[in-house]
């Protein structure tokens, strides 16, 4: 190396580290009268970048083969090991990172870091599945997602969670992923990532209580099926709404329903409903004027939030270390609290002067504070929403998956006669040729 | 009905349907089991390690006190061992313990899933009740549990707004403080940096003295936009402007405006992050001067400036405001809006201090020419000298001649010479004329002014009253760039010309010594680094040639993007303000290896 | 009659309209991602001068064993006889006797070199990321002893187990093709 | 679902198992550590605990701070001295700044580099050590020479004018070089001499202070083995002191002191990096008081240094004294200059 790339190389360092202007000049090391040799420092570098594409290779695959075995082969079977394929893979192989329950939260930053950019695997990852549900329904959750893979393989004793409790606490996956998203947006923290209960197990290690949270959810799933998929995924919560539009979906019978009852109780995720009866006469009056009232409400429920999220900036704003640490340095100057932290006593070492950091964290604070409003006013739409659509009738004739919950396992495909029909005619033709 | 599935049995479970129970109850036992090891593991890790820890502590802290003997020595190192190798075996065994879990877990539920498939029934349906009433009953009760929900969130939002969240430091920022409390609080150093600091920094426009001369030598020479070799980073900047940016240490600024919004941005050098944006007020005065800028000019061409305390902002709107290194708008005022053909433009220069304004307009017949310096923590103005002069362009710069600072500016047709500390005129000499763009420089010990479309004029600084007959240096009569200032060092003066006419000459007599053609249009000033000449053509590409007596090309660097603002060179890096972005150039954020 | 199949043709199209919509958004998002987005890949990375050793590293990790590993620059150390990145602070006496060790594990090596001068390296893989020494050499010595993150070792977590509990917010993420913040040295 | 008999019994037990575990699972969520307070998760055994080591019996400060301190102007302070008359010469950035005894800027003397140590001689003319050259002024600044640069490996890093020569601490070398006032070399002190018992001096940092004592010998410091040596001009050994001791009597870690100053009646004042103090030791090296420790000394207290690697390497202070015997701290973190006087003087004047 020459004298002036080393120049170069210790200014770019000093500029990467934010020192000074003035230079930290080093010092000619000791020279040695005997023929010792000093060490180079050698540092191992990160595994290869093409693993990444190979991953998103492998997801483009898997959702192929996902598709292909939901919606044409129909095979619960195929399905089952295509979903232990995917958890051994993307789970224990590839150790559940990124996922793309967590790649929301990198496209998120992408848009609000100007420093920060999505790796094209990544952004992949966050979009491959949203391009697939939205022509075939929720193939990825069926058989790609580690992360329902795990808690499908652990359901065994399947219990019916009432729709009541359903629809409530599904409100906690809305929650989840609109604080994901704010979080991330403002830089502060990945919590989907920070929380993410199942990637302790694939890594064999990490935070206790995380783990502690992830057993407790698996042991859960093996009465309710897939907990995390259904009440918590804030990824989900996406592909879901995605999932009612999709061009091709899961369909209990392969020809046409015809009413036997038997698939009733398939799903462990209670995602079959059932043929519609029309409502008694005066069940619609009440209906009209329900509906009539939530309309008026939605908005007033955004606007609520709205306004509840704005208020909330500053609880909001307190996941951010900046803002933390600058409550702290306030106390600790103005002798409100005891002793110091090592956060205070840091930022004391880099002699920046503390009002500097008020400003700074009044500003995350500001910023939270819109952050907030749309936070909050997602809030209010989610619930709004859902009030409405809990007061539309709605007309189904057959059995039928419910477009927005059925994540496309296949269990309810054995269930029907229609299927067994299907499957001895095709064995006959094979038979036949 | 037609057919049942397969392998449902009717009532008899299948074959090794016992077989697989047995297996997941084993499995299930050793789950538990492993499970306890690893708590166990964990306990005894978090709880018996520190104590002999502490035990080993003890023992060290006696041996230094009392008397050292073999025995106590070796007791020690023993303990330190087994402490050592029990904290590697107890990792060890946590490791093994947690594959075992994994595997008696899997076993348990693989077995227990087969013994589920294997015991299957066939399902019975009910007897169905009231579909119909059991339909609106489920999306009833599913309501009041979303309305239950929406009722405990409102609780919590509730208490969490009644109580207020523990932000006491914003009532310490406070958006909007008064000037009195944004006095630095810095108490023991000055408040302002001394010209030793500004020297190694880029705090105004064309950098310290206006010269666009960098003192850093280890400025990069080599990078490409498109391939992002080079580059450190870049950001997007939200609102244009052909100021160019100015950099305190870590921190880069510089502004941007539109007819409705005028912003000051700083920017972290490590990470490009932007890291406050200022609003400057636009004075109500504006909307009725019907002011209307020339679109080469822009809305903010004026560069910032700043006293490595506080930065300074003007806009074509002459509203000027002071920020705080935080981003707290200090003082904000409105100098009125100036009557300029093509739009306010001269940049800020600071003294101590204060913050120096050219402040030209009209056409010198009403008297409305200032040269003002505000005082930097209030914005109050300390002394304001008027001149009888048109509209100028150019910027005002301090240099230090024979230890005293002059303030230079350049007007039509004075070249002028203030003292900064309280604004009387040391010299003038009639030098130019015209609508005059191109900066004042010093180099060589002269004042070098540029008189567009015509010459070069040197003038010894060193004169008192008007100078014009007695301390002209020389002339040079080849020409005079319209926009560019001219870039000198002890040896050589650079003109560049709009369209890529070089001509450089000689400072100690203004003789042409050679002139080269790029044959490209520039907007931004040159720049002299060591003795490389730097030349950004409004394309973005830079020219880097060797200063000598001859056009030497050393690089030619692309950026990809049009540049109209002059570059920052300081300690290892360049910031180019692009139409769209600001640039950093000086290798990636993170380092190579030490030798 | 005529009204519901306007009601399901309208429906349809609406449906469509949203469809289309969401796949333009799709497309939107991941365009715009796509644009800004680099070929490398991002690491997590500790800058040294921010670092204050405060020990989270060793316990915040998601790996058993700390991903991160105290790292030294040979060019940038003193070779001193007397190391208070591996002495204890009070050492009973200047010699390699686990008594006068402050490295928790170990994981320090002291060799003699030359009169006066003795070499320190790191035994990596006894290293817990504790960054005892980091502070005893940045306080008296050169600073050639730091933390970083060993990328062969690191999961590369999306969301840093450590950074997350930094306190004096030294991780960040680094591009992959330049994973450490290594300090180095101007010999000119 | 499907369970035909017992479906009470399981339906409570599986509730019981659920509810259980929803509740473990809130508990286990609300408990995750945010605090960043973990630590290394070792015992107090192994703490390093900076606030502890620089803890001293206070009764042994005996100097208090004088008058406001001086700002030197600097963003990188590096050097101090004095001359006769009390003005202050410090050497920082790329100047050296003239300051009048009361601290009022009187001169900025630009330097072409980054000078590292100053000094005056009796007759005025400052003596400017860089990186590996030195430069030569007059009284007003105008530069009278530049001696011919040493090696690259050269790291100059004190300098002093006695009688006709002037000595030069070169710490990339780890040897004093003496020069006659033209910049002519006569000799070389310290170099590793087994056959006249000299050891070498030991500069693994670049902190390498020498001083003239008043019995005209020349006291160097050996930072690597924490003790002050005494040459003759000539550079024969004739005595050394130090010991290495984190506690107050010592000089701590791996190479201090960074600097020294002789006091007018022969005794010394010491600075170190690192537990950042300034103590008196007497003429036979035994240490006598302090004159401020760390938490007199940086705001923060020692345990700014030790968190920040920055400080870590600003911290080494350099110390001058004047005729009176007031001492002069220059603060290289807040580029300042403080003042002390020693408590007995100062009641008796």
């Amino acid at each position: 190396m020459t004298r002036s790339s080393h120049t170069l190389i210790l200014f770019a360092v000093l500029l990467a580290t934010g020192a000074a202007a003035f230079g930290l000049e080093r010092f000619p090391p000791p020279q040695f009268e005997t023929d010792y040799v000093r060490p180079t420092t050698t540092v191992p570098n990160p595994p290869q970048g093409f693993w990444e594409y190979i991953d998103a290779g492998v997801l483009i695959v898997t959702l192929f083969l996902a598709t292909y075995l939901i919606l044409r082969k129909r095979s619960r079977r195929w399905i089952f090991a295509l979903m232990l394929f995917s958890l051994v893979y993307f789970g224990f192989f590839r150790k559940g990172c990124v996922c793309s329950v967590g790649a929301v939260q990198n496209v998120t930053l992408t848009a609000f870091d100007s420093t920060y950019a999505v790796p094209i695997a990544v952004l992949m990852f966050f979009a491959l599945p949203l391009v697939f549900t939205l022509f075939f329904g929720r193939v990825f959750c069926g058989a790609v997602c580690p992360l329902g893979a795990i808690q499908d393989a652990v359901l065994i004793h399947p219990v019916r969670v009432p729709r009541w409790l359903e629809s409530g606490l599904r409100l906690i996956a809305y929650l989840y992923l609109g604080a994901g998203v704010l979080f991330a947006a403002m830089g502060a923290m990945f919590i989907i990532c920070r929380y993410d209960p199942f990637v302790g197990f694939f890594r064999f290690g990490g935070n206790w209580n995380i783990l502690v949270l992830g057993g407790c959810l698996l042991l859960i799933g093996v009465f309710v099926g897939r907990p995390y998929c259904r009440f918590l995924c804030p990824y989900g919560v996406i592909l879901r709404q995605l999932s009612r539009l999709s061009r091709w979906r899961v369909t209990i019978t392969p020809t046409d329903c015809i009413q036997c009852r038997l698939c009733e109780d398939a799903c462990p995720f209670g995602a079959i409903r059932k043929p519609t009866e029309p409502w008694p006469a005066k069940e619609y009056r009440v209906a009209k004027a329900r509906l009539a009232f939530f309309l008026v409400l939605l908005p007033v429920l955004i606007g609520a939030g709205g306004w509840a999220g704005y208020e909330l900036r500053g609880w909001l704003a307190q996941i951010h270390p900046q803002v933390r640490l600058a409550q702290r340095i306030y106390l600790e100057e103005n002798a409100q609290v005891e002793g110091t932290t090592d956060a205070s006593d840091a930022f004391r070492a880099t002699g920046r002067p503390s009002p500097e950091l008020y400003s700074e964290a009044t500003l995350l604070r500001d910023r939270f504070g819109i952050g907030g409003v749309l936070f909050g006013a997602f809030v209010g739409l989610v619930i709004g929403g859902k009030l409405l659509s809990l007061s539309v009738k709605r007309r189904r004739t057959d059995y039928e998956a419910d477009r927005a919950s059925c994540l496309a396992c296949g269990r309810c495909y054995e269930y029907c006669p229609k299927e067994h029909e299907r499957w001895k005619n095709r064995k006959e033709r094979l038979g036949r040729s | 009905m037609t057919g049942a599935p397969p392998q449902i049995p009717a009532n008899e479970p299948a074959l090794g349907y016992r077989t697989a129970r047995t297996t997941a109850k084993v499995a299930g036992v050793f789950s538990v089991v492993f499970l306890v090891l690893l708590v166990a593991n964990f306990i005894g890790t978090s709880v018996i390690g520190p104590r002999r820890e502490n035990h080993l502590a003890a023992m060290k802290a006696a041996l230094r006190e009392g008397e050292a003997t073999d025995e106590k020595l070796s007791e020690i190192r023993q303990l330190d061992l087994r402490i050592r190798r029990n904290r590697i075996w107890r990792l060890d065994f946590a490791h093994k313990t947690g594959h075992a879990l994994l595997a008696s877990i899997v076993v348990f539920f693989v077995a227990g899933k087969l013994a589920r498939v294997l015991n299957k029934r066939l399902p019975r349906p009910e007897h169905a009740p009231d579909v119909g009433v059991e339909q609106i009953r489920e999306a009833r009760g599913a309501r009041w549990t979303v309305t239950a929900g929406l009722v405990i969130l409102g609780g919590i939002v509730a208490l969490l707004v009644i109580n207020e969240a523990p932000l006491a430091f914003v009532v310490a920022s406070g958006t909007e403080p008064s000037p009195v409390a944004a006095v630095e609080p810095n108490e023991t150093g000055p408040s302002y940096a001394s010209m030793e600091e500004k020297r190694v920094q880029w705090h105004r426009f064309r950098g310290p003295g206006g010269g666009g001369v960098s003192l850093f030598t280890n400025i990069p020479t080599e990078w490409d936009g498109k391939t992002g070799k080079g580059i450190a980073w870049k950001s997007p900047v939200p609102l244009a402007g052909n100021n160019s940016p100015v950099v305190w240490n870590d921190r880069i600024f510089l502004s941007g405006a539109t007819e409705t919004k005028q912003e000051v941005y700083c920017y972290d050098a490590v990470s490009g992050r932007l890291l406050w944006t200022g609003d400057v007020p636009i004075s109500p005065a504006v909307a009725a001067a019907e002011l209307n800028p020339m679109e080469d000019t822009g809305r903010s061409a004026s560069t910032m400036a700043t006293d490595g305390r506080r930065v300074y902002a003007i806009f074509v709107t002459g509203d000027i405001a002071a920020f705080d290194f935080g981003g707290r708008r200090l003082w904000y005022k409105s100098l009125g809006v100036p009557d300029s053909a093509y739009g306010y433009a001269s940049s800020l220069e600071t003294y101590e201090d204060r913050v120096i304004v050219q402040y030209d307009q009209g056409d010198g017949s009403e008297d409305k020419s200032r040269l003002y310096a505000l005082d930097g923590a209030s914005g109050r103005i300390v002394w304001e000298a008027k001149r009888e002069v048109p509209n100028s362009w150019t910027s005002p710069i301090v240099v230090e001649v024979e230890g005293k600072s002059q303030l230079i500016t350049l007007t039509d047709p004075w070249l002028l010479a203030n003292n900064p500390a309280d604004g009387a005129e040391i010299w003038r000499a009639e030098c130019a004329g015209g609508d005059v763009a191109p900066s004042p420089i010093y180099a060589g010990g002269l004042v070098l002014a540029i008189e567009p479309y015509s010459h070069l004029i040197a003038i010894k600084p060193t004169g008192q009253g008007n100078v014009t007959e007695t301390h002209v240096a020389w002339t040079m009569d080849e020409g005079g760039p319209d926009i560019c200032s001219p870039v000198g060092n002890d040896q050589y003066v650079y003109l560049l010309e709009g369209q890529g006419l070089l001509i450089c000459c000689s400072v100690a007599d203004g003789k042409k010594v050679f002139d080269h053609d790029l044959r490209t249009d520039f907007v931004a000033s040159p720049s002299i680094v060591g003795d490389k000449i730097y030349l950004l053509d409004a394309e973005g590409v830079m020219h880097i040639g060797q200063v000598g007596p001859e056009y030497k090309e050393l690089a030619k660097c692309e950026l990809g993007e049009k540049c109209h603002a002059s570059p920052a060179f300081v300690d290892g890096r360049i910031y180019i303000r692009s139409l769209e972005n600001l640039w950093c150039i000086g290798g990636p954020t993170a380092v190579g290896k030490a030798d | 009659m005529v009204q519901r199949n306007d009601d399901v043709t309208r429906r349809r199209f609406l449906r469509d309209g949203l469809w289309g919509a969401c796949l333009a958004g799709i497309g939107g998002v991941a365009g715009y991602a796509a644009h800004k987005s680099q070929r490398t890949d991002w690491v997590w990375q500790i800058d040294p001068y921010k670092c204050i050793a405060c020990g989270n590293c060793a316990t915040y990790c998601v790996l058993e064993e700390s991903a991160v590993k105290c790292t030294h620059v040979h060019a940038i150390c003193g070779y001193c006889k007397i190391c208070f990145g591996f002495f204890d602070p009070e050492p009973y006496q200047i010699n390699e006797g686990a008594e006068n060790q402050m490295c928790p594990t170990g994981a320090i090596r002291r060799k003699y070199v030359e009169d006066p001068y003795y070499e320190y390296t790191i035994d990596e893989p006894l290293c817990n990321g504790c960054g005892k020494c980091v502070k005893g050499c940045n306080a008296f010595g050169n600073g050639s002893l730091f933390l970083q993150v060993r990328h062969d070792l690191c999961v590369n977590c999306n969301q840093c187990a450590i950074a997350a509990a930094c306190p004096s917010q030294a991780f960040r993420r680094a591009p992959a093709d330049h994973p450490y913040l290594l300090k180095s040295v101007d010999h000119a | 679902m499907n369970q035909p008999q017992g479906k009470t019994d399981s339906g409570v037990v599986i509730g019981a198992l659920i509810g259980t575990a929803v509740l473990v699972a809130i508990g286990a969520l609300l408990l995750v550590d945010s605090t960043g307070r973990g630590g290394s998760g070792l015992s107090d055994a192994y703490e390093l605990d900076a606030v502890k080591m620089a803890r001293f019996d206070p009764n042994l400060i005996a100097c208090h701070e004088v008058e406001p301190a001086i700002a030197t102007g600097f963003a990188r302070s590096r050097a101090l001295t004095l001359d006769g008359e009390g003005r202050l010469y410090i050497a920082g950035d790329k100047a050296v700044h003239v300051l009048s005894a009361e601290g009022t800027l009187e001169r900025v003397i630009a330097v072409s580099g980054e000078p590292r140590c100053v000094a005056v001689s009796s007759e005025g003319r400052i003596y400017v050590g860089l990186r590996n050259r030195v430069e030569v002024f007059d009284a007003a600044g105008e530069r009278l020479a530049a001696w011919e640069p040493l090696g690259d490996r050269s790291f100059l890093s004190s300098i002093l004018v006695a009688g006709d020569s002037v000595f030069v601490a070169d710490a990339g070398n780890a040897v004093v070089q003496r020069y006659d006032k033209t910049g002519k070399a006569i000799n070389r002190i310290g170099e590793k001499d087994p056959t006249r018992d000299i050891p070498g001096f030991l500069v693994p940092s670049p902190y390498f202070d020498l001083a003239l004592a008043p019995d005209g010998l020349l006291r160097v410091v050996s930072p690597g083995r924490t003790r002050v040596e005494a040459y003759t001009f000539d550079g024969d050994l004739e005595f050394a002191w130090g010991e290495n001791s984190i506690r107050i009597h010592g000089f701590c870690g791996c190479c201090n002191p960074v600097n020294i100053a002789m006091l007018p009646d022969g005794r010394y004042v010491t600075a170190e990096k690192g537990l950042i103090r300034v103590k008196i030791y007497d003429a036979d090296g035994t240490f006598q008081s302090v004159v401020a420790g760390p938490d007199q000394l940086v705001e923060g207290g020692a345990a700014r240094v030790f968190e920040n690697a920055e400080d870590a390497e600003a911290s080494g202070f350099d110390v001058a004294v004047d005729a009176a015997g007031r001492i002069f701290v220059l603060d290289t973190i807040e580029n300042k200059v403080r003042v002390f006087v020693e408590n007995q003087k100062g009641r008796s004047e």
